[in-house]
């Protein structure tokens, strides 16, 4: 294993590191989307995941807060650390680490309720007074640039927003259960370039006080918002690194072909 | 209060409380109808008459009965399908008579099995005077089909892509040569599926039948129209009415097995018909 | 070169042949209405007042349709009261399996049941369940109201299975991804995203399949015990009964036609057609309403 | 595909002139089957009929249709002129009689029976062997619903009454009721046919119902009718001498413009050789 594998920027001390992959790999039936992957994703910062289609950035992502659970054919190789605990551990609750792992998607999917009762929809298990639960909406709502615009029509419908509207409070639902992760799938593939811009600021924001990882194919979004880039290409992850260094000088060629031109030879 | 993860379990063990419960009463009654059906199968139940009002004998006239029946009723309900279908799809362009033509077919579908029955009794047997006639019988059956076969037609030729139609409008064909030549070739799997789906679910039809085309016992092959014949459903009836006696519902379960083989026959065909028939274009 | 080919000869016999079947398939329901409506004249010059009473005697003139429009309503309600939690739950278990197999089993199954014709019902209701009855709770006859009810929910089981299992997988997986991904547990996912979602089509699969009891003879005129009674005390199931379905398929061979007697039966059949022609309509009318803005993005 | 598209109008043709045939054949009911004789009513009288049919049919080869549906409904198909002969295990009413007064109708008696006020066998062996007309009355009107009444065991009288167009329960009314209309507010259970009582009857520990002899079993046992000079019991020799009081003639019914088929085969019923299948059904012949 070339030790450019390894995420060199940051310590392998674990309290520097909130998600750390272990030989990780994903098979779905015989075929391997994912395998041997190592890396650490660090406490603070944005993280981006680059690579061509099909290289498996989805399915890693998804792999970590185990959306794809229920997907028939799944099976786990290596092992995935949160905060020291063992993902894939058969003691692991799964809904306390979705909880602690927010998940914002691709396309927007809000539920057919009130903008409020969105925010608040993963609070579950606690008895929250009217006056907490503004509370939260209200911080969720500003955490994810949507206040402004909604802060006045809180009990109308989620669905009447716009996608870019409704990919924020998308964020906001997430935020509102002040996770602990924030794994966002191409959060901006779905909505205009106005709003696209607007939440890559919100992913700057966040990732100031929370590990955000995210999948982007548009490189120059890449650029903006990465503070680190892992390099995927067919199931396995090619490079690791700070943002500066990956798209100046990589070590691999691969991945300098890739950083710079979008073309990919594995 | 019950913590989210007590009422997780509940939950769970509700659906598969109630999974089990479902399975058990889907297996009792397969497993019902197959073991008492099987025992009373023989090649001679099947093609022996039946004697001593049921209990005795076999089926052979019922099963022809209902053949008779109900590919009678098809033939009738084909054209007549395939005629509505192409003017549904082809004819009315103005939607608020697509919707009446088409609450009228789901009306239609939505009347109860007996009521069919009582209609076939006022308007033939009584008014038009025919008696206990099968031909009454297939009449009604073919009426209860038609919005089977005609939904199912009428979705086919709403798969069909519209550059055909033009295309054909293009090369100078009229509405009718379109109709003969591009739709209904192309719709036909509809047609055939639809028509056998409905054939199936008329087989086992008593309610709308008893009052108007069957005999209890006696009937054989029918020399016209306006003659009753025996079949399975009737037959099923009359020996059900007997259970105290074995034998009677011995060949009552005879009976249901060969019906419920028919009714699958016919469901197969659908299938496979299916299958065979979709044009190219549309596989 | 000839632009105005004329149409070949066939086409106007076409033409009229495609247009006399539609006429004759629109045509059909409202025939059988104005059928049935025109045989209940003799009943309503006769003694329409009698209709509302509780007492069918027609010998003495007597068409009190009380107790059959009470016991078709009260058979559905045991149905649909049995069928309807029973097969939402079920469905749910099979639409949230990861098993393939099962599913598959179960489905196909379920396609085998929906073809069973109503009278095996009837005779699987005569030669086990009613025994089952009158044996289990130490009765005289399990021709019952009960074992009514029991029957058709077992009948209307298929229906309302294989339905909302439809209308549960139907509902877009991104909408239980983004629940699950805010850690709810899975009951809470299907009871406030999954079935709200669905709640619709759930609902059309109800009113069809209570459409279906509603109409269903074959089956319950085996088992009901034909008692042309109000059962006492009124909500007494473990009694001997009537509906209107079983009455008319009682009944009908008998009446002559034209009689108070027969008109009688065919207001019954009527009043029947009316009200399972609402609840499909009204099924129809949820299933085809193209819903509201979420789903339309999504789907 | 034109060949199937023909073959669809052709169908659609013979459909519509199938159904010009039958609405002209259908008028006042005129049958025009040929030789096919076509038989429906009383399920009492159907076994008799149904076994010499199927003999007349081996030995002459005509075609005897005969269905079910109790003596009301087989004499008004026989009045509509859906069929040949109407069975009945009763009398035609007045209101029947009045109802097509445009017809005049031939009874024919083919065989005599009686009916009796049946127990299931438990109360039977318990020690109810016979009942009086006014007992089996206050049981049907729900004035007695107590077996103890009668001497019998500690449990619920089970009334299983029939349809009301039934000749069975007709005559049983008629006779231990005293009116063949009296509704029977003591009833638990109605049931059709004959064979439906008896497996009513059978499946019951407690039940009380009316049966023609020729349905009573070991599970179904008629009882003897207690009367001012002693009780008369169910069986066939007191039918014959006149002392069972329950009992009625099995009839046809014929409209006067009877088919010479249908008359044929009433003739062969009447015969001696005829006669004996109402006998092999459990009945008494006529003309003895």
């Amino acid at each position: 294993m070339p030790q450019s594998q390894h995420l060199k920027l940051v310590s392998s001390a674990p309290h520097h590191v909130a998600i750390s992959l272990e030989n990780f790999g994903v098979w779905f039936g015989d075929s391997c989307i994912l395998s041997g992957v190592n890396a650490h994703l660090p406490k603070r910062g944005v993280t981006v995941l680059v690579g061509p289609s099909g290289a498996g950035k989805s399915t890693l992502l998804r792999a970590l807060n185990r959306i794809s659970d229920d997907m028939a054919g799944l099976s786990i190789q290596g092992r995935a650390y949160f905060e020291g605990c063992e993902i894939y551990a058969k003691d692991c609750d799964v809904t306390k680490l979705r909880a602690r792992i927010g998940m914002v998607f691709q396309k927007p999917c809000v539920f057919p309720r009130s903008i409020a009762q969105n925010v608040l929809f993963g609070l579950r298990g606690v008895k929250l007074s009217q006056a907490q639960k503004h509370d939260i909406v209200e911080q969720a709502l500003r955490g994810a640039a949507l206040w402004n615009d909604v802060h006045a029509r809180l009990g109308e419908r989620a669905d009447t927003l716009s996608m870019g509207q409704q990919q924020r409070l998308c964020i906001a639902r997430a935020l509102a259960l002040k996770p602990d992760v924030l794994l966002m799938d191409e959060p901006t593939a779905s909505v205009d370039p106005v709003s696209a811009r607007t939440i890559e600021a919100l992913m700057r924001d966040l990732g100031r006080t929370i590990p955000v990882l995210t999948v982007t194919h548009n490189l120059a979004q890449a650029k903006r918002i990465a503070d680190h880039v892992l390099f995927l290409c067919e199931g396995q992850l090619v490079e690791a690194g700070d943002a500066a260094h990956m798209f100046s000088n990589a070590a691999l060629p691969k991945t300098q072909t890739y950083l710079c031109d979008e073309f990919c030879e594995c | 209060m019950i913590s989210r993860a007590a009422k997780e379990h509940i939950f769970a063990a509700a659906t598969r409380a109630a999974l089990g419960l479902s399975v058990c009463i889907l297996a009792f009654l397969l497993g019902a109808i197959i073991v008492r059906g099987a025992q009373a199968i023989s090649l001679d139940f099947l093609f022996m008459p039946s004697r001593d009002f049921g209990s005795r004998g076999g089926i052979s006239y019922q099963i022809f009965g209902s053949l008779l029946i109900v590919l009678t009723a098809g033939l009738i309900a084909a054209p007549l399908a395939l005629g509505a279908s192409v003017y549904r799809s082809e004819y009315i362009k103005n939607t608020a008579a697509q919707r009446l033509f088409d609450l009228a077919l789901y009306g239609l579908n939505g009347v109860p099995s007996i009521i069919f029955g009582l209609f076939g009794l006022i308007l033939f047997v009584n008014i038009f005077g025919t008696g206990l006639s099968w031909f009454v019988g297939a009449v009604i059956l073919a009426i209860m089909m038609l919005p089977t076969a005609c939904m199912a037609t009428i979705s086919a030729m709403r798969g069909i892509d519209t550059p055909y139609r033009e295309n054909a409008y293009a090369l100078g064909l009229t509405r009718e040569q379109t109709a003969l030549r591009i739709i209904i070739p192309q719709s036909l799997h509809g047609l055939v599926t639809g028509l056998l789906i409905g054939l199936a679910r008329a087989i086992g039809e008593t309610a709308p039948i008893m009052f108007i085309a069957t005999a209890f016992s006696g009937a054989g092959v029918p020399s016209s129209l306006a003659e009753p014949v025996a079949t399975l459903p009737t037959h099923i009836l009359a020996l059900a009415q007997q259970a105290a006696d074995p034998a009677a519902l011995q060949n009552a379960w005879g009976a249901s097995f060969t019906l419920i083989a028919l009714v699958a026959m016919f469901s197969l065909a659908a299938f496979f018909a299916r299958a065979r028939l979709l044009p190219l274009s549309q596989r | 070169m000839d632009f105005t080919r004329p149409a070949p000869p066939s086409g106007r016999a076409l033409r009229s042949y495609f247009l006399i079947s539609a006429l004759i398939c629109a045509a059909i329901c409202a025939v059988i209405l104005i059928t049935l409506l025109g045989q209940t004249g003799p009943v309503l010059s006769h003694n329409p007042a009698s209709l509302f009473g509780t007492v069918w005697n027609p010998n003495l003139g007597q068409y009190g349709i009380i107790p059959m429009l009470y016991g078709s309503i009260v058979v559905m309600v045991i149905a649909m009261a049995i069928a309807l939690p029973l097969g939402v739950l079920t469905a749910i278990y099979i639409a949230e399996t990861r098993s393939a197999r099962l599913r598959g089993i179960i489905k196909s199954a379920l396609e085998v049941l929906a073809g069973i014709p109503s009278i095996v019902y009837g005779l699987i209701g005569v030669a086990y369940i009613s025994v089952w009855v009158a044996k289990g709770l130490d009765l005289q006859t399990g021709r019952l109201i009960l074992t009514a009810g029991l029957i058709l929910a077992v009948m209307i089981l298929p229906t309302i299975l294989t339905l909302t299992e439809d209308a549960i997988s139907n509902v877009p997986v991104i909408q239980r991804e983004n629940a699950r991904a805010l850690g709810l547990y899975r009951h809470e996912v299907i009871l406030d995203v999954v079935l709200p979602h669905a709640r619709r089509d759930i609902l059309a699969a109800g009113l069809l399949a209570l459409g279906r009891a509603l109409g269903e003879t074959m089956a319950v005129m085996l088992v009901i015990g034909s008692l042309d009674r109000l059962p006492s005390p009124i909500f007494n199931v473990l009694s001997s009964g009537q509906t209107i379905t079983s009455k008319l398929g009682r009944e009908l061979g008998e009446s002559a036609f034209g009689s108070a007697h027969f008109s009688a039966l065919v207001l019954m059949g009527l009043i029947l057609v009316l009200i399972t022609l609402t609840l499909t309509g009204a099924a129809q009318w949820l299933i085809n309403r193209r819903p509201n803005g979420v789903e339309a993005i999504y789907d | 595909m034109r060949y199937i598209f023909r073959y669809g109008v052709h169908v659609a043709g013979v459909s519509f002139a199938a159904a010009t045939i039958l609405t002209a054949c259908g008028g006042d009911g005129v049958k025009t089957a040929g030789d096919t004789v076509s038989i429906s009513g009383s399920t009492t009288v159907l076994p008799a009929i149904s076994r010499a049919a199927d003999d007349y049919t081996m030995q002459t080869g005509a075609k005897i249709i005969v269905n079910a549906g109790g003596s009301g409904g087989g004499f008004k198909q026989l009045a509509e002129g859906q069929t040949d002969i109407g069975m009945m295990s009763r009398d035609i009413t007045a209101e029947e009689r009045a109802r097509f007064a445009r017809h005049s109708f031939t009874v024919t008696a083919i065989g005599r029976d009686a009916v009796a006020p049946a127990v299931s066998s438990e109360i039977y062996d318990a020690g109810v062997t016979q009942l009086s007309f006014e007992q089996v009355t206050d049981i049907y009107m729900g004035r007695v619903d107590n077996w103890s009444a009668f001497g019998g065991p500690d449990r619920a009288i089970f009334a299983v009454d029939k349809e009301a167009g039934r000749g069975t329960r007709q005559v049983f009314a008629r006779i231990v009721f005293g009116d063949k209309n009296m509704q029977a507010p003591g009833a638990d259970l109605v049931v059709g046919s004959n064979n439906e009582e008896q497996t009513a009857l059978a499946q019951s520990d407690s039940a009380i119902g009316m049966i023609s002899f020729a349905w009573a079993n070991a599970d179904v046992r008629p009882l003897s009718i207690t009367t001012a000079n002693g009780a008369v019991a169910p069986t066939l020799d007191n039918v014959n001498s006149g002392a069972f009081p329950i009992t009625r003639d099995l009839l046809i019914v014929t409209r006067e413009d009877v088919s010479g088929q249908a008359k044929a085969f009433i003739d062969f019923v009447l015969s001696p050789e005829g006669q004996t299948h109402v006998v092999d059904a459990g009945y008494l012949p006529v003309n003895k």
